[in-house]
């Protein structure tokens, strides 16, 4: 078999290349040429097309992206920003954290379970290459109706997928979400997001610095899978009887991955790295031509020293594979002994790849023969940068104008209506009990979850010693930003930002997961710009900086794209986890009040999608000013003492809040609607910025005083009992009551009648 | 001197870190062991932590039962020395055939992770003789592959001789056979159990902190014969 | 009645966890020699009747969508009595 | 080169909830007729060199103390080629 090789490149030039087949424009494959001089080889070509591609060139997000670093706001915690693998955030006591939420979207409807799975393999490499251990994960999700035919099957294989990698990695799930919508029935949405923690000096970065330095590939040995377009060029223009068509499945090996961890954790903490990186998409190429061009600027590669489970590998197959599972490192010549010897006790195989040099090149050679000669920035870095059109879409004005009035959508108007629509809100698919699918995931293990599903947030302490944690939670009502995704991005990061401050936890830095359709099309581009746009405002204003995240395009089935969801991820600091605040109300006698204010907003509510199926008007207005002096309250009232329970009011209003915390706690209550407003409104309603605490009698004074000196109205609306039922009174004159069982029967059923 | 308690780490093990936590909050020395050793570093008594063992890659349990380590543990474990296997441990135990029986796929299918009530229901062996008869405690539980099958003679037996040790109340969460949680050997010493008490032992973190019992229990089992000085 | 064997292995390129553990405690238990370890499923159908030619395509039908996933898996389906 | 093919199957008198689930699969996906379904595992060893009569004890005691677990599970043994 003749490989194609520089020397070969230079000499025929002309020959006709599949650069289309691989992804690249014309206009792409032109640049190519004009970086190198020469037409490219058939490994560079490889190369450059899936560094250049969407998933990893960012080439249609970046120009708006940048808002992110353009607009961050004085926030000194950032100890590592955008561009690395993860964010790193200084929690104090010489602790850092590092964070980041990642898709594998299209993946997981082609194989549900392997594709959930190696997105958690991959978001967790993500954050071992920052030199943190992983400590937690969480799992935003999205799926299509729950009642078609093959949500089951989605819904199934990816839970299972995620708890399978998860589980089995050792890592507790703190929480994630779980929402249904027609407007992913083609296209579910997994997300993974990881946290990690380490000390400030063990931060560790992707370069390649050191001439002599060695660069050891170590892990998993590099096969086949995930390949996808390049088995084109591999196959069939270069070799017409070569290998069959490539599969495009990763299969996940979390074994292997918690084997990774520890490893790579050892030889860190042993002094034996210069610079780590994770493979991911683009495997090979990406670790390589980003170590390269983020140190002194030189590496040569022996590609035929790479461990392959399939001898029958082309050079072009192994730089592109995505086999899982495996790491880069670069290390210093005296230490490779040492490195190897780590590896070995963790029967890990690892081999030396590749040299650091000066020549400012990226070199790689394939049995004495070279068959790259680049510059690795123009590789990694360089790739191409659109200016896509944005155009408003034309049904904005309609969508807009159709909002959820008492003329268009009938609202219950008698306690007997009121309760026939409790009953049929608590067991709406989005808001059921999620336990079918959390009891599936260990929260456990590690023995620092302080708080795990249902709370608002997940949390987890960091410091045995002194009690030091962090808590994060993941929002997005992809419906509000269908309707405005400036401001429904801005409501996704207010929710977050709200459930983490509900905690106890003062949030400090935020990572996103933007899902968006084609941005090809004019209108999905501008819901793109219009949400990032929201998000670099609000952060700004909250005084907390993006410091990672990722962008999913193509999340549609022909011309219908899904509803615009950035998914959005805020951490946050609490110095004693003993001082959080739970959602359970635990006293009988203690007064029940709502912190913000309750307008008639419905538009892109769980009201208006369960019971009318009805998408259109404005969301709710958002005030962050409000949104952070609630936010100031919740945490100073979880350092006092003063606060008992808290909760967050979002999907489903102030009844679903109240429903959560009687059935967290189950314990009842007694809720007075307050006579100044509609009492469907008082339940259903999602205005923003919102949150019921409890307090004990003796704190009420504080908490009116944290309220009034913050300006955050405070209401009071009840108080807990020793019941097993939640009464609302003043409903359009009578009471509406439930029994705790009765709410509890209901809302657990859903899920596993769906998909048990 | 206090007790010195082995905790096990295979590769994949997950809870171990955990084991050394409760070890150590019940007042004993922890000792971390590594699978690849063929020594007990002189230990008093060994915990096999959960996790996934070789990503419970075969069956649970089954390629760990042939580590190194294993086979002075099975030997001290004849000998006596108090063995407590957790979730994995417990299918380690079972194939290492110290107890009988074997752990099988939950029979709904699905990894389950819950707060599980079970009843005690032997005070003698060395990880139970803390608890009161029949006392109830409520402890994490997860494992995709925790019911307890034998066969029925065994299990009469295991009755007869109240070798089982625990029970599952309210929910039996895995399809075991007549609701087993744990059970011991002949001697008592080799206890093994499917829910995760080294998660129950701090109120921060854990459901209860009824898992302490087990811990406390062979410390005071220790003392009592003579292994260690009170 | 009839035993129908439907066996299910994965892809020889997908990577086999199992297969790769598997062969790992082999070396270390002194079995030497091998060189590769798969590991598959097998689902042994008792079927009441006779399994005509309909039968038989409508049990192939269902090892290639419930059985197995064609995206990284194979399967052989062979009557036995 | 040899193949020997270890199949593992659950004892009868043991409950095989995977092979109840894809019956009850089986029957709601409109294959009717199956009275039964076992799920057993299948481990396909490529060896190096010939299976002499002594290898294959060895494979035997293998199957029999590692690949299956005797209080539950039945093993058989089978060289391919
Ligand atoms: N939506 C986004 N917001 C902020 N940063 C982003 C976003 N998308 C990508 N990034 C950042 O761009 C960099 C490259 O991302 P990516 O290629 O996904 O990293 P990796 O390949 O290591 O997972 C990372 O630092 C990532 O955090
Ligand atoms: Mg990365």
């Amino acid at each position: 078999m003749s490989i194609d090789n520089v020397a070969s490149a230079k000499a025929n030039s002309n020959i006709e290349q599949p650069f289309a087949a691989l992804g690249l424009k014309p206009d792409e494959y032109e640049r190519i040429k004009e970086i190198l001089g020469r037409r490219p080889t058939s490994s560079e070509l490889a190369m450059y097309s899936v560094m250049w591609s969407e998933h990893c060139s960012y080439k249609s997000s970046k120009v708006h992206l940048r808002q992110f670093g353009s607009k961050v706001p004085a926030n000194d915690s950032m100890l590592v920003g955008i561009g690395e693998n993860a964010g790193v955030v200084d929690i104090g006591d010489g602790w850092a954290v590092t964070f980041k939420v990642e898709s594998h979207n299209h993946p997981s409807y082609v194989e549900p379970y392997q594709g959930a799975a190696t997105g958690v393999g991959g978001i967790v490499r993500d954050i071992i290459s920052m030199g943190a251990r992983p400590v937690a994960v969480m799992d935003p999700l999205r799926f299509g109706a729950p009642d078609h035919p093959d949500t089951r099957r989605v819904v199934n294989g990816i839970v299972a997928g995620i708890g399978g990698y998860g589980n089995c990695l050792g890592l507790p799930n703190i929480g994630g979400e779980l929402i249904f919508d027609p407007s992913y029935q083609g296209n579910p949405l997994v997300n993974a997001l990881c946290v990690g923690t380490m000390k400030h000096e063990d931060i560790h970065l992707a370069k390649a610095s050191g001439v002599g330095n060695a660069v050891i590939l170590y892990g998993a040995r590099t096969g086949g899978d995930g390949i996808g377009g390049v088995s084109v060029l591999a196959s069939e223009t270069f070799d017409a009887d070569g290998p069959a068509k490539r599969p495009s499945v990763q299969v996940g090996d979390p074994f292997m991955e918690k084997l990774l961890i520890e490893c790579t954790l050892e030889v860190l903490h042993a002094g034996l790295v210069e610079g780590i990186q994770d493979l991911g998409g683009a495997g090979i190429s990406c670790a390589t031509s980003e170590l390269a061009s983020n140190g002194e600027g030189g590496m040569h590669v022996w590609l035929d020293r790479v461990l392959l489970r399939d001898s029958t590998l082309s050079p072009e197959e192994i730089l592109m594979s995505e086999s899982q599972e495996r790491m880069c490192a670069v290390v210093e010549p005296n230490k490779v002994d040492a490195f190897l010897d780590v590896c070995r006790k963790w029967d890990i195989e690892a081999v030396v790849i590749g040299e650091v040099n000066s020549s400012g090149r990226l070199t790689v050679d394939w049995h004495g023969e070279q068959i790259v000669d680049v510059p690795p920035r123009s590789v990694a870095h360089d790739g191409p940068v659109y200016e896509r059109p944005l155009a408003r879409p034309t049904w904005m004005d309609a969508r807009q104008a159709d909002a959820p009035t008492p003329e268009r959508l009938a609202r219950p108007t008698t306690a007997a209506q009121v309760r026939e629509t409790l009953l049929l809100m608590v067991a709406a698919p989005n808001l059921a009990s999620k336990t079918w699918v959390t009891s599936q995931y260990d929260r456990y293990v590690r023995g620092n979850t302080v708080l795990a599903q249902p709370e608002d947030s997940g949390m987890i302490r960091v410091d045995e010693v002194t009690g030091r944690g962090i808590a994060v939670s993941t929002d997005c009502n992809a419906r509000f930003a269908a309707l405005d995704p400036y401001r429904g991005a801005q409501l996704a990061f207010a929710e977050s930002y709200r459930n983490v401050a509900i905690t106890g936890a003062r949030p400090l830095a935020v990572t996103n997961c933007l899902n968006f359709g084609s941005p090809e099309d004019a209108g999905v581009m501008w819901q793109f710009e219009q949400a990032v746009t929201g998000l670099a405002d609000a952060c700004l204003d909250m005084g907390t900086p993006v410091t990672g995240g990722n962008v999913s395009f193509y999340n549609q089935t022909g011309d219908v794209a899904i509803h615009p969801t950035p998914v959005i991820g805020v951490l946050g600091v609490i110095g004693d986890v003993a001082n959080r605040t739970g959602m359970e109300w635990k006293t009988a006698g203690e007064s029940i009040y709502v912190l913000g204010v309750t307008r008639d907003e419905l538009a892109g509510s769980e009201w208006a999608h369960e019971i009318h199926g009805h998408l259109g008007g404005l969301p709710p207005v958002l005030d962050l000013n409000v949104e952070k002096a609630l936010a100031e309250v919740l945490i100073q009232g979880s350092q006092d003492g003063v606060l008992s329970a808290a909760h967050d009011v979002a999907d489903g209003g102030l009844a679903q809040a109240f429903i959560e915390m009687a059935l967290r706690a189950d314990r009842g209550a007694t809720i007075s609607i307050p006579a100044n407003i509609d009492p469907f409104v008082f339940m259903w309603s999602e205005s923003a910025s919102r949150a019921v605490v409890v307090v004990p009698e003796h704190h009420e004074q504080a908490l009116a005083s944290l309220c009034s000196g913050h300006g955050v109205v405070a209401t009071r609306v009840g108080s807990v009992d020793d019941s097993s039922e939640l009464i609302f009174s003043g409903v359009y004159g009578e009471s509406v009551k439930a029994t705790i069982d009765e709410l509890r029967s209901t809302s657990e059923a859903v899920l596993p009648a769906l998909f048990g | 001197m206090s007790s010195r308690i082995g905790v096990v780490t295979f590769p994949g093990s997950l809870d171990d870190r955990d084991a050394i936590r409760a070890v150590t909050l019940a007042g004993a020395e922890a000792v971390s062991l590594w699978h690849a050793d063929a020594t007990l570093q002189g230990v008093d008594a060994v915990v096999l932590p959960g996790g996934f063992s070789y990503g419970d890659y075969l069956r649970c349990g089954a390629i760990a039962r042939f580590a190194p380590v294993m086979e002075p543990l099975i030997k001290a474990a004849r000998d006596g020395m108090p063995v407590l296997g957790i979730c994995n441990g417990f299918q380690i135990l079972c194939e290492s055939h110290l107890l009988p029986g074997a752990l099988t796929r939950n029979d709904h299918l699905h990894f389950i992770c819950r707060d599980q009530r079970l009843q005690i229901t032997n005070t003698t062996s060395a990880w139970t003789s803390n608890f009161d008869m029949n006392q109830e405690i409520v402890v994490p539980l997860k494992n995709g592959e925790g019911g307890f099958v034998a066969d029925e003679r065994t299990l009469d037996q295991l009755e007869g001789e109240g070798r089982v040790i625990a029970r599952y109340l309210e929910v039996n969460p895995n399809g075991s056979r007549r609701d087993i949680a744990g059970i011991c050997n002949e001697a008592g010493n080799v206890v093994g159990l499917m829910p995760h008490p080294e998660h129950a032992v701090e109120a921060l973190t854990g459901p209860t902190v009824d898992g302490l019992g087990f811990f406390t229990s062979v410390l005071k089992s220790l003392v009592d014969n003579g292994k260690v000085l009170a | 009645m009839a035993i129908v064997v439907v066996d299910v292995a994965l892809k020889p390129e997908i990577l086999d966890p199992q297969g790769r553990a598997v062969q790992g405690a082999l070396g270390r238990l002194g079995l030497h020699g091998v060189t590769d370890v798969r590991q598959g499923k097998q689902f042994v159908l008792t079927i009441d009747g006779e399994v005509t030619a309909d039968k038989l395509d409508e049990i192939k039908k269902i090892a290639e969508t419930l059985l197995s996933n064609p995206v990284i898996e194979d399967f052989t389906v062979e009557v036995k009595a």
